[in-house]
């Protein structure tokens, strides 16, 4: 309602409060992060965005990194989009167990993921030597197709994810009508659904765009020498050979000016799509069947197969013998003892303690922000809006950097704690709750809570009880990436952690780092887990029906 | 193409609940035939299976000679105007009434003339370019209207399409549909709650109830001569009075409220009989006189009046206790006054009678076929 | 104490500081009743925990564990591993920080950079040290020598012989050698040197700079020093430019088919350390680390498991079978040039790998 | 608490479309205010600014004293009937129905019985459990009614609220939406398209086109003497026939068709004059006689007939060869077939006359105020 008057109600302090906890914890660590971008001892100057603009390694990684990015996403969108297709208008068999998998596919940490590629697919990997035994020719995993193949197998489930959420919105008496007229199969879905879903779409593809960008351990393990934006903000900040924060600050502040305009371009896009649907009779699924059924499974399956296939080796892994990085023959439960001694127990207490408070957190407030721009679009709440979205165009390391310049020093020495990681994973994390419960959001007409206004709840509890519900399928989907993603959050936490705040993903990091790759295994097996468990309680605890995920 | 649509035996349910047992109609090609009945008695679900977006758990659709029950909704050449409206939230106005023509094979220009003629004819045409929740709910539900006909389909099924317009409005939309339909002979299935728009549109009307067709036939035929109770009081107000019939000479003669008696000669021979009946009495078959103008009729206290524009309505109580409606013509300050007494007679020759047991018609003259109409529409 | 920052070039010895600060410890009495060497201190003023940040690889921290429990048993040790910058932007970054010592990844040819968050003290073997920090920070017990890590199996395979960096500019390799980005990575850069160092007549000379250009475009670059072993042990690459130390390690843990090589064109040395962290909040425990790593008993523990080459001039080379200095044909460097040069050379390897991919 | 609500020159625009202009007007204490008019006239936005979901351009909006421009909706103490019912699509029948009564303080107990009399008394009783997409539009629409009833609010909203029920249901409902307000004395501002309901439920009405109330009056008042042109025709079918006023003795005299010379004893006094006139004839002002049977009247052809029900249209054509429309009641096998010339006759105590240049009415006897009704209701 843009022409709500202003008025001083309870969302009026909600907004006020909002705006502090970002000015505080977001826009104030930025500040010093720009600050020593733009300053070289204590003077004012732009030698480093010289510097980077002047030569051809620095700002050739620009171009890499979209084109990466643009790559990757074009290809998720293309896969993702038919997968959730078909699992949202069939009943495919095994749709439970469909859906985990298709989660953990996005799930295995920087680093390790590549690594098990690489030993899968690399010039004597596993299926290369398979595929030669065969006598037909193999393909290289390295260089450019291989980023795109990595990122693809690794982010498409995050389309796949707000589509299924998306699809469950739409009215079906929208797709009967089109179809009363003649609007079918594929036409239909170009002409209707897609149409219908293109807010999703486009914040999917967002999604996918900013995390491909943002990637630094597929590039820097299977790039050859490709050089990409975070491979160099990484190296300036935290190479072994000292760091360089005056230049990686400027980097950062390029890169997030470059996201920047991607970010604003999507915005644009998707103001012209601004409808809602009362999504009062959903879609109800399918049997598949004939050819086509089949068709259907085999996607699904296969898809999800080949995308699974490093967590599957990762698990082999963890049972190898290892003599640190050197494998040897034979299986045992070796790497598992050793990774009790490196700290498994707190890893696994730290990191449910963080995923749990942090998504309770990003989830109230990125409901709230939803709630304040579509409904109360005013002047503070756009500013809100774009303040907590700043996070998205970001790489974590940068946001890890700014909250140690921020809240490294007394009285704001925050950093050592559990609560800096929270923070860290919650800033990271909001833009795409935030996003995907804004896009929820914008489909709810606002005749629903006017209705419940009407009948005296107040505007807080309208909001609690029917809103926030009606918004489910969207919340839901987000939260549930967010958790796996704040389960797998590993580079703005990597400058934050210490032994007493590690969690399982960085305790995966330090083993990589420490070169014992069996221990390595064992954690990334054990986040695996632990999420499958996640899932699984969740979706006991939803009836199959309601999984608006 | 004409169509004539055949079902057979259809049967709907809803999980455990039987929607529809067991329901037979054929509707000619060419044909205007309306679902009337009181809500919740399955008649946007019959529609929904004619056009294939509800399951059918029994029996067989045909169009013509072809079972359709397992042919796609987007093959049966169907056009559908949705309870809901159905408009595309995220489309124009001329882009929604255009959406169908694109499956048409129509040259741009053409598509472009035609959906301006439906839009002028549905008075939207001022909003060709706004989104569909800027307009007023009348206004959606006419673009919904106009992207049903534009596309000119052999079935048009329409789901209380002028529900939410006002009477002038609507009985210019419902000329618009009938000539619309009559030019190029699309053979129409109608829901409507309004019985006047049903008689005025229709060729044949069903009656249905908890999924059962109660009558079907003509609209002056149910009418006039409703099969059953049920359908007596759903189409246009009635007074049921509990009667005693005897047989005078082979002749029927009704003995209502103990002392008022009448011949009816319109009871079919069969069932003259002694029974016990009900009647129904439209509101404007009764005839009203102040105490004192007749001796012979119902008496009667007058307990409520409503003007109603026209005609006026007066709710008396008989002297059995039962209460009736009345309606006469107004007449500018001639109410008459609750209290005062009146006497009311009955037009023996428009009243209907039924069995008071099975509540079916006594009558000849009633015309009730679930069959192909004989004579050509 | 502190040592006063001399001026002298890398390698050179300087005379043994005096060591105030562990006169006393030589004679106190552990509980087992035997005499501790000097280098130990008393262990009942090393109490409570120290907190190690190190770059050293899993079995040498074990060595390390090891060797600390059994002098300073009451004295709990808790180790974080990473990468050296990650660790100094840790320590920056944290007020509270509880660093106590950072171990490895400190080099003669750092200069100043990270004295910001670390503080100057002698150990107590320093007499014994072949290499000397000049600054006074640095406490060093590794000597850090160059190699190539070579996949025999596929050396033979492809019917080529690497013994040098001559060998490795042939079309049969191309694409098959990796090397680690010297920006980003220790042995990168310290490939980098030993190359100008090696190859050109003089340092830093187009001769050697005109090798890199033929080196490159054969090349992957990474971003990780692991990679470069970790994937020509797996077969990845046929050969890889990486540390001695590692790659011996790595043979010594059972690594087949892959060969350590040393260079035929010469060799560059350079100690590597440790350091006590500014404010350490267990100074006493962190001072008795930095002697503990300076004696040769730790660094030929630490050798027989690693292979790690001590810089403490006792240290028995045959433990872990290196060949002898000698042997390598070492080259000097100026370090103060590498010091002031370092982002010069990093711009033009930068600016040349652009070119030429 | 009872409420008088004012509304005084209102102003709305969507962007630069003003949609009310300067709309002005009273509603008494325990009224039922009814809001009639073609379709996007602007009745829906009206409403919604009483409600407080459309931010005010302009003017004051109060209840009783208090101005409540700047007050919340749920501070307002509405209860509201959305045109698009607005169910909780996530919320079973029974919670849809209790969800307001949750703040009203209310023991579950009482909740529990309020809601369960309510879903009684609009037939969803049955659905009690169900989920609201497994109901037909019709149930769903009364569910929107009991929820928004049940709450006794003291300004009752409802915009439609029957417009996709079925004749007998909505009289039904109709009632008990009467009784519920009469008996709370809840203020009541409705929205219909139905004119007929507007008649029969309303305390007053207010005929709006173009976000202007045209007639705000009693029902009677509006039907009866319409303040414009209009009106006349939205209220009710009308023939609009040109006339030719003379002044005979001080009294008015209407020439129509030519020939056809009526005396009118209706005109205001300031009105009597030469002018030209638009007449007003409903359908049913006119009595039909077979040629022949009268001298005096108007010749014409009949056209076309419809049966529709209780009485019979036929569509005419007169000598001027304007079309008029014509409802008889109904005679079985009486129907004048097309073609039959007949005379008309007109009963002028009834027609209305306007001045065809302003469209304004010429009668005594228009009421038409958007003040507060004199008596209490
Ligand atoms: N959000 C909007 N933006 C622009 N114009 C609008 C908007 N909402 C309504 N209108 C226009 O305002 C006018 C009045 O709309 P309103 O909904 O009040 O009509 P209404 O009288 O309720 O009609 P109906 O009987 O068809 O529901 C219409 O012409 C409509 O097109
Ligand atoms: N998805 C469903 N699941 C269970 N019952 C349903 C479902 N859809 C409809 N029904 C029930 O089936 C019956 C018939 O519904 P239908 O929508 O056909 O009614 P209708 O005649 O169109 O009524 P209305 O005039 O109110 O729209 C209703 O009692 C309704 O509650
Ligand atoms: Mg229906
Ligand atoms: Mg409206």
């Amino acid at each position: 309602m843009s022409t709500q008057k202003a008025r001083f109600d309870i969302w009026s302090v909600v907004s006020l409060c909002l705006l502090a906890l970002f000015l505080f914890f977001l826009v104030y660590p930025i500040g010093r992060l720009l600050i020593e971008a733009v300053y070289t001892d204590g003077i004012f100057s732009l030698d480093a965005f010289q510097e980077f603009f002047s030569k051809s390694y620095y700002y050739v990684s620009i171009f890499n990194s979209v084109k990466i990015a643009l790559v990757v996403t074009v290809f998720s969108l293309l896969i993702g989009i038919p997968f959730s297709y078909f699992y949202s208008f069939y009943r495919l068999k095994g749709r439970k167990v469909l859906l985990i998998l298709c989660l953990l596919c996005t799930m295995s940490a920087p680093f390790i993921g590549a690594y098990a590629w690489i030993l899968l697919l690399g010039n004597s990997g596993l299926i290369t030597k398979f595929i030669a035994s065969l006598g037909l020719p193999t393909v290289s995993i390295y260089g450019f197709g291989g980023i795109v193949f990595v990122q693809v197998l690794k982010l498409f489930p995050l389309i796949v994810i707000y589509m299924n959420g998306a699809f469950r919105d739409i009215d079906n008496s929208l797709l009967e009508a089109a179809e009363s007229m003649g609007c079918k199969g594929l036409d239909r879905f170009q002409r209707v659904t897609m149409a219908l879903t293109m807010p999703t779409i486009l914040a999917g593809a967002l999604l996918v765009f900013m995390r491909s960008f943002a990637d630094f351990g597929t590039p820097a393990l299977i790039g050859r020498g490709y050089s990409t934006f975070p491979v160099l903000i990484y190296n300036q900040f935290l190479g072994e050979n000292g760091s360089n924060y005056h230049f990686a600050a400027a980097t950062s502040v390029i890169a997030v000016v470059v996201t920047a305009v991607i970010f604003i371009i999507q915005k644009v896009a998707t103001s012209h799509f601004k409808f809602t649907i009362n999504s009062l009779h959903p879609i109800d699924p399918k049997k598949p069947q004939g050819v086509g059924g089949f068709l259907m499974h085999g996607f699904c399956y296969v898809l999800v197969g080949v995308a699974m296939l490093p967590q599957l080796y990762i698990v082999n892994m963890s049972f190898r013998n290892y003599n640190n990085t050197i494998l040897q023959p034979g299986y045992s439960l070796k790497n598992y003892q050793k990774a009790m001694q490196k700290l498994l127990t707190r890893s696994i207490s730290n990191t449910l303690l963080i995923s749990v408070i942090t998504l309770a957190i990003i989830v109230v407030i990125a409901v709230l922000i939803a709630y304040l721009v579509v409904r109360r679009s005013n002047v503070l709440n756009h500013t809100i809006d774009t303040i907590s979205m700043l996070p998205y165009i970001m790489p974590g390391a940068v946001i890890g950097i700014s909250l140690i310049l921020a809240f490294s020093r007394k009285p704001l020495a925050f950093t050592g704690t559990i609560g800096i990681m929270v923070i860290a994973l919650a800033i990271r994390r909001m833009p795409f709750t935030s996003r995907s419960a804004t896009a929820a959001m914008m489909k709810i007409p606002i005749s629903i809570e006017e209705a419940a206004l009407s009948l005296g709840a107040p505007r807080l509890s309208a909001f609690v009880k029917i809103t926030v519900p009606m918004m489910g399928s969207g919340i839901i989907s987000g939260a549930v990436l967010s958790f796996v993603s704040i389960i797998t959050e590993m580079s703005s936490g990597v400058i934050l952690y210490n032994n007493r705040t590690i969690t399982l993903t960085l305790s995966t990091y330090a083993a990589i780092v420490n070169g014992t790759y069996g221990v390595a295994a064992v954690f990334a097996t054990i986040t695996m887990a632990l999420t499958v468990l996640c899932l699984i309680v969740y979706l006991h605890f939803t009836d199959l029906d309601n999984v608006r995920m | 193409m004409s169509v004539t649509i055949s079902i057979e035996h259809a049967i709907k349910k809803y999980g455990n609940l039987t929607v529809i047992p067991d329901l037979s109609v054929k509707i000619a090609n060419g044909e205007f035939f309306t679902l009337l009945g009181p809500s919740g008695c399955g008649k946007t679900t019959l529609l929904r299976m004619i056009a294939g977006f509800n399951s059918i758990e029994g029996g067989s659709f045909r169009f013509n000679d072809k079972e359709i029950n397992n042919v796609e909704p987007g093959k049966r050449g169907i056009g559908m105007v949705f309870q809901n409206y159905a408009i595309f939230p995220n489309l124009t106005v001329r882009k929604n009434v255009e959406f169908g023509l694109k499956y048409r094979n129509m040259p741009k220009d053409q598509m472009r003339q035609e959906a301006d003629k439906f839009m002028k004819l549905v008075h939207v045409d001022d909003y060709a370019d706004r989104m569909p929740e800027q307009l007023s709910g009348g206004q959606q539900q006419r673009i919904a209207l106009a992207r049903a006909l534009v596309i000119e389909p052999d079935v048009l099924l329409m789901d209380e399409p002028l529900s939410n317009l006002d009477a002038k409005l609507r009985v210019e939309m419902r000329t618009i549909i009938k000539r619309i339909q009559h030019e190029v002979g699309i053979t129409t299935v109608y829901v409507t709650h309004d019985q006047e728009e049903a008689m005025a549109i229709s060729d044949r009307i069903a009656v249905m109830k908890d999924g059962v067709i109660h009558h079907c036939g003509k609209p002056e035929n149910i009418y006039q001569r409703p099969a059953d109770v049920f359908v007596a009081t759903f189409i246009g107000k009635t007074n049921l009075i509990t009667g005693q019939m005897s047989e005078e000479k082979g002749q029927a003669c009704i003995t209502v409220c103990g002392s008022y008696r009448l011949p009816f000669h319109t009871i079919r021979p069969d069932a003259v009989g002694h029974k016990e009946v009900t009647l129904s009495i439209r509101p404007e078959e009764f005839k009203v006189w102040r105490a004192g103008e007749t001796a012979e009729g119902l008496k009667a206290i007058v307990r409520d009046s409503v003007f109603l524009g026209p005609n006026t309505h007066y709710f008396a109580q008989l002297e059995s206790g039962e209460e009736v409606e009345i309606i006469q013509e107004s007449e500018i300050d001639s109410i008459i006054q609750p209290g005062s007494s009146i006497v009311l007679t009955i037009n023996a020759g428009k009243v209907n009678v039924f069995d008071k047991e099975t509540s079916l018609s006594l009558m000849t003259g009633v015309k009730n076929s679930v069959e192909l109409p004989e004579v050509g529409i | 104490g502190g040592g006063n920052g001399g001026a002298s070039g890398g390698g050179s010895s300087t005379p043994p500081a005096q060591s105030p600060a562990n006169s006393g410890g030589a004679g106190g009495a552990a509980t087992s009743g035997s005499q501790l060497p000097y280098y130990v201190s008393d262990p009942s003023t090393i109490t409570g925990k120290v907190t190690v940040y190190t770059t050293m690889e899993e079995t040498q921290q074990e060595v390390l564990v090891d060797l600390w429990s059994k002098y300073y048993p009451d004295c709990e040790i808790e180790i974080q591993a990473d990468s050296v910058g990650t660790l100094a932007t840790r320590i920056r970054g944290d007020e509270q920080c509880d660093a106590d010592v950072v171990i490895g990844g400190m080099f003669a040819a750092d200069g100043d950079t990270y004295h910001d968050i670390l503080q100057p003290y002698t150990a107590a073997c320093d007499a014994e040290q072949l290499y000397h920090d000049p600054a006074g920070y640095y406490t060093f017990y590794d000597v850090q020598v160059m190699c190539l890590i070579v996949n025999t199996a596929l050396e033979s395979q492809l019917g080529v012989t690497i013994n040098g960096y001559n060998d490795l500019i042939n079309d049969a390799l191309n694409g098959k050698i990796i090397l680690a980005a010297p920006d980003a990575t220790s042995s990168g850069w310290r490939q980098v040197q030993t190359i100008l160092a090696v190859m050109g007549d003089k340092f830093d000379d187009d001769k050697g700079w005109d090798y890199i250009s033929k080196l490159m475009p054969l090349s992957f670059s990474t971003t990780s020093s692991k990679d470069v072993y970790n994937l020509v042990i797996n077969g990845e690459y046929v050969a890889g430019l990486s540390y001695e130390s590692t790659v011996a390690a790595l043979i010594n843990d059972g690594a087949s088919d892959v060969k350590c090589v040393y260079m035929s064109e010469g060799n560059t040395a350079m100690a590597g350390g440790a350091a006590i962290v500014k404010d350490a909040p267990n100074l006493p425990a962190a001072k008795a680390m930095m002697d503990l790593l300076s004696s040769a008993e730790f660094q030929d523990a630490r050798a027989s498991v690693s292979a790690g080459r001590g810089s403490n001039g006792q240290c028995d080379l045959s433990l872990c079978g290196l060949p002898d200095d000698s042997t390598l044909g070492l080259v000097d460097l100026d370090f103060d040039y590498l010091a002031s040069n370092k982002s010069a050379i990093m711009d033009k390897w930068n600016s040349m790998w652009a070119d030429l991919h």
